[in-house]
């Protein structure tokens, strides 16, 4: 009897840790974004985050600005920074810029910020973290996204739990 | 250790003689099988998993096809061992004791084999957890998966109990003894032990009945509890479980006779057995035709218009040749184990020459198949495409005449060799029940519900790649078990004799006894 | 909760299938090929089944479009062992692609043969000119099935979602007849199809549904379809 | 027992193995890519999702029907129906929204290429638009120069608009008579016979208000100019008038889609509808059921017409030739004349039978009212300045016509199906240049190996093709046109009751290919011709000169503007010009004021043409073709184009379910008096050459008779039509009309055998 336990002991504690290191080792690694975006230097002005992604209230997806929106933000601004005449050069260029997306939803999900955004007012933090004090790119997601992340607000906040209501 | 404690028990030589030799046949058969699995896995992982099923036949509407007819087939295969050995230990058949081992190995592999047919019929194997996941009580699909699971550890238990006094003597008698010691679970054929190990055993065989009959019958409920034309019958449970022991009874009867012959088990495996079982397979036979009358009759009585377009394609449509096949196939039963002890007499043309007539009316047999193959459809991917152009009378006369002729030339042949007489109609009960599984599935799918355009579906090579796999592996499986266990269990024959010779002590002693006393 | 449904009025129908290729636009559906066709493989979450009867010259010919017939007492979603369809409150039957496991079940069990199998990856090719090539048409709101799933007609599920979401910002409740149709009926030249909430009064599929053309297919069955066909004559 | 360090490892390694295989097995499976998650738009990190509606005419057929294009992001990703446009109103049909097909079709013409090995060999060379252009006008000039600008053939296919106005109008600048519409006859409006009995085309059918529709052939719910509207207008008929039902009879030989719907099919001996309808028109005469005060206040020619009708088509006569029986050809004729509005319909066929049909529907006097025979005068998007040709124009411009419309073909404007014959013969005059624009002759011709052969003898051939079809293929120089979505488009239209539209769409997407418009390369090349070709063009671009007519129909204040969202209206207040052009490219056009149906030329029975050759009917049969051809056009093959989208592929035969390949349609009985069982594969065969077709048992088609669909068997035109089923046009030896130069289709012998 006490060999068994013995046995189940060690199996237990060898179990879960290499779970944890295999957690760790599998873990999504922090992706290299193209440009060394500050959000809190963009946010200071008390713009909110509709200044730049406009289409969160009205739409399924958020956007991002275009290159030529940047660009004519920093113009008016009139800094000159390394990051302005990049983003300029890219705008010459008709390039956008190869951001990586970081809150990728599969492509079997609806997703509507318009849903959540205007419709339910969550603030945007409760997904995308805060972005206020954040000064480096986003690298990797703040908080995860995981269905059953999804189920658990729905059914909080008595949102419909039906399959189709996200899965198309 | 082998030489040192030499057995000299010939049960014990018999029975342990497979395990301690291994011929160049067997490492050829191995190999044979091995190549035959491995081509079926690299069908299996190369083609069909990276391509999708695609590479299968299967289409709209015909979405299941050979792998649930393989699914069927093996689980109705392994109703050999454990439902008819349980049968049997239960209604106390002494003569039983040899055949049960075999019996139950050929359960077992064919619940290995069986299942795994619907893994390859998935779309995404890949998610198969969700079964557990998520499961579903409501679907039929769920049920088997219990059913199944559970007869399969209750077959795995119910022939591995028996097996550990004989495993226990490997133990002692083999190298390797590791493995064996590990498995003999320290046996010491101590009275407790001995008397715990036959309640587990008495046990089990009452409840592996139940389980056994509930496997096929849920099995059938796949089909039944859908409103599929020819599908959705109340009889299926109790037709399929028939067809399950009827080809499982076929099953255990090859294996016995290929063991017989390979392993030198004549001794114990003898033409009472053989005629014992091909009564079991004669009552199993009547009770198939029962079913299927009674099923065909029902459906052609009603009239149903839907059920009518499956009911055409059977009798005389695509699928007549599959099913006329079944029904021979099925009726060789009657053939090989009745006719040869009726009072005929093989009239005298077929008689005098029968061994050239043999051969020849053997030729006609096949070439009438073949011929009638290329006029139909699915036969002609059933079978060869061989262009042999006939009459149509010739052929149907031919389809009529030849089998008859043929078994009618084999009769006298059949009467004194009952063994083979009991392998041959083995042979196409388990070639029938085949067919008979897949007549069921697929001319249903071909004529839905809702009239389809022109459906028809011919198995490509990977699924005849992935049949040949589970044939192959079930095979393998249960040749490497001949090779590692006793295929006589020989404690539990020694124990029939003690009993056997105990009674007949007993009974001595109460003659003795009776003889004493002076009248 | 509405209970959506559709009529067909199979007088009207002209058989164009125009409803089949816009479902197959809107619902991003495999593109098929030679070899699909021949192995029975083409996917129309809508199909116009031909009925032709007698024999010549005393012909008659029928088209009938074959939608997913969302049961009220849908025989598919019984039988799949994962629920990954199943029939949402508002009637429509639902598959849930990332959970199925592939087994066709559902599928034999549709006495309407109106479920679909992935049995290819789809072919979306890239195009030889650099270009973008047909998956730039796809419909953002449906996914792009993969290969080894069920698919059916979802009656434009995703629609109902976005005109919920509309009906929602513009804080009215959700018609019931009008604010979403599915893509077939949409763009039926004919107008032979209409669409709407079955149980509430005053709508035409209500109405129309009760009218003494109706009839539904194989309601002999007991699925209780909810998509109602009209006799012709 | 002791735990041996082996046995500690062994746990171990089991229990890792046991979560790390897992967690690796899912994460490979999930990143396995196509193996089983499709990755999908992931080029474009973030989508802005930006939805918008534009309007876009569909070019797939020349119905001219408007789309409401969905854009997403700048992808074209659904398309609906136009819900405010009269024509279409919300619907589709299913080569609308196939037309996403075409514009991301994989295997589209990149950018202008240059043929360099042999013709037809398939080696390009991609050179860039200045190149092309700049060649094209050289070799033009060069034409101009050598006082042969009347060698230069334009081939086009383009439905009214001012894409072919500019063709017909560069023609006529540059010095060309050679302006040649290619057009399909199967399921076109009887136009001949309209021009000979009514002077004028111009003419529609007015289907929404028929109580009863008498087809002489023509799959109607197919074709008309917009096959939406006939879906609409049948169903209107069915059941979109309380209580009143309209009847429907389609007589023809092959039970066609329209047949299947109709109350009645009588099926015909092919090519005998004139003879049954003038049968129809001896009952209506005998019986005095016609329409005394039309015909004798508003004909021309009528008693002459109706003695030779009188005397030459007894129904017994008719009886004979169609095999239709006198019962019921009287019984029609009555249903005809006492049920009013009737219609009597019939396609582009032969113009005897064009003719004969048209007939009746004067008998009736169902011309000008509604229900029957209306003017529908096609709108025109804004009128064109005239120009002043120069003495060589002039000079071209008055030479004969190459393919002899007008001259060989009496009543014809144009007779493409000549031109290679003309073209061979060097008839009048070797061709130098062939400009091919939207259509397809190699392919959508009778026995279409003739073009091959002719086209060897031009020495130049530019074709404005977005795709690599069979004319294309053999071309010189490809100066790829964009697709339907990426263009600047007008679609003036007039419904079946008389609704006119004009209908105009900005490009719906960026283009996807370096493609430019077939208007824009042509205005590039006139005003590198300069001189007073240069000046016949005074605009820099296809969208100033649409500009330029939405100014003419805003200074004329009758437009009014399209919307594209049904909910709203146009706003009443006077818009500026500027505001105009907004409304009207966002909106997709403009409509007008409907004309009052105005007092229309005497109709001309054309007693000249009346006296058939009812005896001639029998006299071609061969022994060694007994069967006869019958070819039809599915509505996903409308014009014989199509099978280069997938979708329309899969719908291609709704009878019989058949698709993605080429069928052949028995009358079962036909079928087994040869051999051939349902689904054989069988030889179709005719003097011209053999196709291979799957048999199929239709009972919907008549005895003695092979019915084929067209649009299948190209040898080009990207990877879903090359290759795919076989071309049944190849079978047809040409026969032309001898007055309408069309093709005969209906008229080629065939046999048949298994392969």
């Amino acid at each position: 009897m006490r060999t068994t336990a013995k046995y189940l002991i060690i199996g237990a504690v060898l179990t879960v840790g290499i779970q944890q290191l295999s957690a760790h080792v599998f873990a999504p690694r922090p992706v290299r974004q193209p440009f060394e975006f500050n959000h809190a230097k963009h946010i200071k002005k008390d713009w909110t985050c509709l200044a730049c992604h406009p289409g969160a209230d009205a739409q399924s997806v958020a956007g991002v600005p275009s290159v030529q929106e940047c660009a004519e933000c920093h113009k008016s601004e009139g800094v000159d920074k390394p990051a302005t005449r990049k983003v300029a050069a890219l705008a010459a260029s008709d390039k956008e810029i190869p951001w990586v997306k970081i809150h990728r939803l599969p492509d079997y999900i609806y997703f509507s910020h318009r849903r959540h955004v205007t419709l339910a007012k969550l603030d945007c933090k409760e997904c995308h973290g805060d972005m206020k004090s954040r000064t480096t790119p986003v690298d990797r997601q703040v908080l995860p996204i995981s269905m059953k992340r999804c189920v658990e607000c729905h059914k909080m906040k008595h949102a419909s739990t039906d399959c189709l209501a996200c899965h198309k | 250790m082998r030489s040192s404690t030499p057995s000299i028990d010939p049960l014990e030589a018999t029975a342990l003689r497979p395990i301690q030799q291994r011929s160049s046949g067997f490492y050829l058969l191995a190999f044979a099988l091995v190549a035959t699995a491995l081509w079926g896995v690299n069908a299996l992982v190369f083609h069909q998993w990276r391509n999708g099923l695609q590479v299968t036949g299967l289409n709209c509407p015909v979405f299941w096809g050979v792998y649930i007819t393989n699914f069927v087939f093996f689980v109705g295969i392994s109703h050999a061992g454990t439902l008819i050995s349980a049968i049997l230990r239960v209604t106390g058949q002494e003569w039983r004791r040899p055949i049960t081992r075999m019996a139950e190995a050929i359960t077992v592999f064919a619940l290995m084999v069986g299942p795994i047919n619907v893994i390859f019929d998935m779309g995404r194997p890949d998610r198969m957890l969700n079964i557990f996941k998520h499961p579903n009580f409501n679907s039929p699909l769920l049920w088997d998966v219990c059913c199944i699971s559970v007869y399969f550890v209750g077959s795995i238990t119910f022939l591995y109990l028996p097996m550990i006094p004989d495993i226990a003597l490997l133990r002692d008698r083999m190298p390797h003894r590791r493995f064996y010691r590990i498995l003999a679970l320290g046996w010491k054929a101590t009275d407790r032990q001995k008397h715990r190990l036959e309640k587990a055993i008495v046990v089990m065989s009452i409840a592996i009945i139940p389980i056994a009959v509930s496997v096929h019958t849920v099995v059938s409920y796949v089909f039944a509890m859908t409103i599929k034309p020819m599908w959705h019958s109340t009889i299926f449970g109790p037709y399929f479980v028939v067809g399950a022991i009827y080809s499982g009874i076929a099953a255990l009867l090859i294996a016995m006779v290929i063991l017989r012959k390979v392993y030198h088990f004549e001794e114990y495996l003898k033409p009472e057995h053989f005629r014992r079982l091909g009564f079991l397979l004669l009552t199993m036979c009547c009770l198939w035709f029962y079913f299927t009358f009674s099923e065909f009759l029902t459906t052609f009585y009603g009239q149903s218009p839907e059920e009518m377009k499956v009911f055409y394609g059977k009798m005389s449509g695509d699928y007549r040749l599959l099913f006329w096949g079944m029904v021979f196939c099925m009726w060789t039963t009657f053939f090989t184990l009745t006719l040869p002890w009726l009072p005929l007499r093989t009239p005298a043309p077929l008689r005098a020459p029968a061994r050239v007539l043999r051969p020849i009316l053997a030729i006609a047999v096949v070439a009438a198949f073949v011929a009638i193959s290329q006029r139909a459809g699915t036969m002609t991917t059933l079978a060869m495409d061989l262009r042999m152009p006939l009459p149509p009378f010739l052929e149907r006369s031919m389809m009529a005449i030849m089998p008859i002729a043929f078994v009618w030339s084999l009769l006298p042949y059949l009467r004194n060799n009952p063994i083979v007489s009991s392998f041959v109609a083995s042979i196409f009960v388990v070639i029938g029940m085949w067919l008979e599984r897949f007549v069921i599935v697929v001319p249903t799918l071909v004529n839905p519900r809702l009239s389809w355009g022109v459906a028809a579906y011919h198995p490509s090579w990977v699924e005849w790649s992935l049949t040949a796999f589970d044939f192959a592996g079930m095979v393998l499986l249960f040749v490497l078990f001949s090779k590692v266990f006793p295929m006589l269990p020989i404690w539990e024959m020694r124990e029939g004799e003690l009993a056997e010779r105990s009674r007949f002590e007993t009974q001595r002693v109460i003659m003795d006894r009776a003889s004493e006393v002076p009248a | 909760m509405p209970r959506w449904g559709m009529v067909i009025d199979l007088d009207k129908c002209t058989g164009c299938q125009a409803c089949t290729v816009a479902c197959q636009t809107e619902n991003n559906l495999r593109p098929g090929s030679v070899e699909e066709s021949q192995r029975g493989r083409i996917i129309e979450w809508i199909h116009v089944l031909p009925v032709v009867e007698g024999e010549y010259p005393h012909v008659k010919t029928r088209y009938m479009p074959v939608p997913c017939q969302h049961c009220d007492n849908p025989p598919c979603t019984r039988v799949c062992p994962v629920r990954a369809t199943y029939k949402n409150d508002e009637g429509i039957v639902a598959q849930i692609y990332p959970r199925c496991i592939g087994c066709r079940y559902c599928v034999n069990a549709c006495p309407y043969t109106c479920k679909f199998f992935n049995w290819s990856q789809p072919d979306w090719p890239e195009s030889t000119h650099g270009g973008k090539s047909l998956s730039a048409a796809h419909n953002p709101d449906v996914s792009v099935r993969p290969v080894g799933v069920t698919e059916k007609c979802s009656f434009c599920s995703h629609r109902l979602i976005k005109a919920r979401e509309q009906a929602k910002s513009e804080e009215r409740p959700l018609r019931s007849e009008g604010d979403f149709v599915p893509a077939c009926v949409e763009a039926c030249p004919a107008e032979a199809m209409c669409f709407g909430d079955l149980d509430s009064p005053g709508t035409a599929v209500s109405e129309l549904s009760r009218s003494h053309r109706a009839f539904r297919l194989q309601e002999e069955l007991g699925a209780e379809p909810k998509v109602y066909y009209l006799t012709e004559g | 027992m002791e735990l041996t360090r082996r046995q500690l490892l062994a746990i171990g390694g089991a229990a890792g193995a046991g979560v790390v295989i897992p967690a690796w097995l899912r994460s490979t499976i999930a990143n396995s890519g196509p193996e089983f998650f499709p990755a999908r738009n992931e080029s474009l990190a973030y989508r802005k999702n930006l939805e918008s509606f534009v309007p876009s005419v569909c070019q797939e057929c020349t119905g001219g029907c408007m789309l409401k294009v969905r854009v997403i992001d700048g992808d074209a990703v659904g398309v609906s129906g136009h819900p405010t446009h009269p024509v279409t109103r919300g619907a589709v049909c299913p080569k609308g929204p196939a037309s996403l097909q075409a514009l991301y079709h994989p295997d589209r013409i990149p950018q202008p290429m240059l043929r360099v090995g042999q013709r037809g060999e398939g080696q390009w060379k991609f050179i860039t638009w200045d190149e092309a252009i700049k060649k094209v006008a050289h070799q033009l000039q060069d034409l101009r120069h050598r006082e042969k600008p009347h060698t230069v053939t334009v081939l086009d296919g383009s439905r009214a608009g001012l894409t072919r106005t500019l063709l017909e109008r560069f023609a006529a600048a540059y010095g060309t008579p050679n302006y040649v519409h290619f057009n399909w006859t199967m399921g076109e409006y009887p136009v001949d016979a309209f021009r000979a009995m009514q002077d004028t085309e111009e003419l529609a059918y007015d289907l929404t208000n028929a109580r009863y529709v008498l087809s002489f052939g023509m799959d109607w719910l197919q074709c008309f100019p917009s096959p939406i509207e006939a879906s609409r207008s049948y169903g209107l008929i069915r059941q979109g008038r309380e209580g009143q039902r309209g009847r429907i009879v389609q007589i023809e030989s092959r039970l066609s889609l329209t047949g299947g719907k109709a109350d009645e099919w009588i099926p015909v001996n092919p090519e005998t509808e004139g003879l049954l309808a003038l049968g129809v028109a001896h009952v209506i005469l005998k019986e005095n059921r016609f329409d005394r005060g039309f015909t004798s206040s508003r004909t021309t020619g009528f008693d002459e017409w109706s003695r030779i009708v009188a005397q030459e088509y007894p129904p017994d006569r008719v009886e004979k030739a169609t095999g239709v029986p006198q019962e019921t050809i009287i019984r029609v004729a009555r249903e005809f004349a006492s049920n009013r509005p009737a219609l009597a319909l019939s396609e582009r066929v032969s113009f005897f039978n064009q003719l004969a049909v048209h007939a009746l529907n004067a008998l009736a006097g169902n011309i000008g009212l509604p229900g029957g025979v209306l003017a529908a005068n096609t709108p025109e998007a804004g009128t064109l300045p005239s120009f002043d040709p120069d003495p060589v124009a002039r000079r071209g411009g008055g030479r004969p016509r190459v393919d002899g419309a007008g001259t060989t073909f009496t009543l014809a404007s144009d007779a493409p199906q000549q031109l290679p014959e003309n073209l061979l013969a060097k008839k009048p005059y070797p061709v130098n240049t062939l400009v091919v624009s939207n259509c397809n002759p190699l392919f959508a011709s009778p026995n279409p190996k003739r073009w091959k052969d002719a086209l060897a003898e031009v020495p130049s051939i530019v074709s404005f093709s977005p795709f690599m079809d069979e004319t294309a293929a053999y071309a010189d120089l490809i100066v790829p046109d964009h697709t339907p979505l990426e263009s600047w488009q007008d679609a003036p239209s007039v419904t079946l009751g008389g609704e006119r539209v004009v209908g105009m769409a900005k490009p719906a997407v960026i283009p996807v290919c370096r493609t430019r418009q077939a208007a824009d390369v042509l205005l590039k090349v006139s005003h590198l011709l300069g001189g007073s070709v240069g000046a016949a063009f005074p605009w820099a671009n296809f969208d100033t000169l649409l500009k330029e007519c939405a100014q003419q129909a805003h200074a004329s204040g009758h437009a009014k503007p399209l919307m594209l969202d049904p909910a709203e209206e146009p706003s009443d207040e006077a818009l500026s010009i500027e505001d105009f052009w907004e409304v009207v490219t966002a909106g997709g056009g403009w409509t007008l004021p409907a004309e009052p149906q105005r007092q229309q030329t005497r109709f001309n029975f054309r007693p000249d043409f009346v006296r058939s050759p009812i005896a001639n009917q029998k006299a071609n049969i061969a022994d060694s073709f007994p069967l006869r051809l019958c070819l039809f056009t599915p509505l996903a093959f409308s014009h014989a184009d199509g099978a280069h989208l997938p979708y329309l592929n899969s719908i291609a035969g709704p009878q019989l379910d058949e698709r993605w390949e080429t069928w052949a349609g028995f009358n079962p009985e036909t079928a087994r008096s040869h051999g051939i069982a349902n689904g054989d594969e069988v030889w179709v065969e005719s003097p011209a050459g053999r196709v291979r077709a799957k048999a199929r048992w239709y009972q919907g088609a008549m005895p003695g008779l092979v019915n084929m669909p067209c649009g299948l068997g190209h040898a080009a035109h990207g990877r879903w039509a090359k290759g795919v089923g076989s071309n049944p046009m190849e079978l047809v030896e040409k026969l032309l009309d001898p007055v309408t130069g069309q093709p005969d289709w209906q008229s080629q012998r065939v046999r048949v055998y298994r392969v």
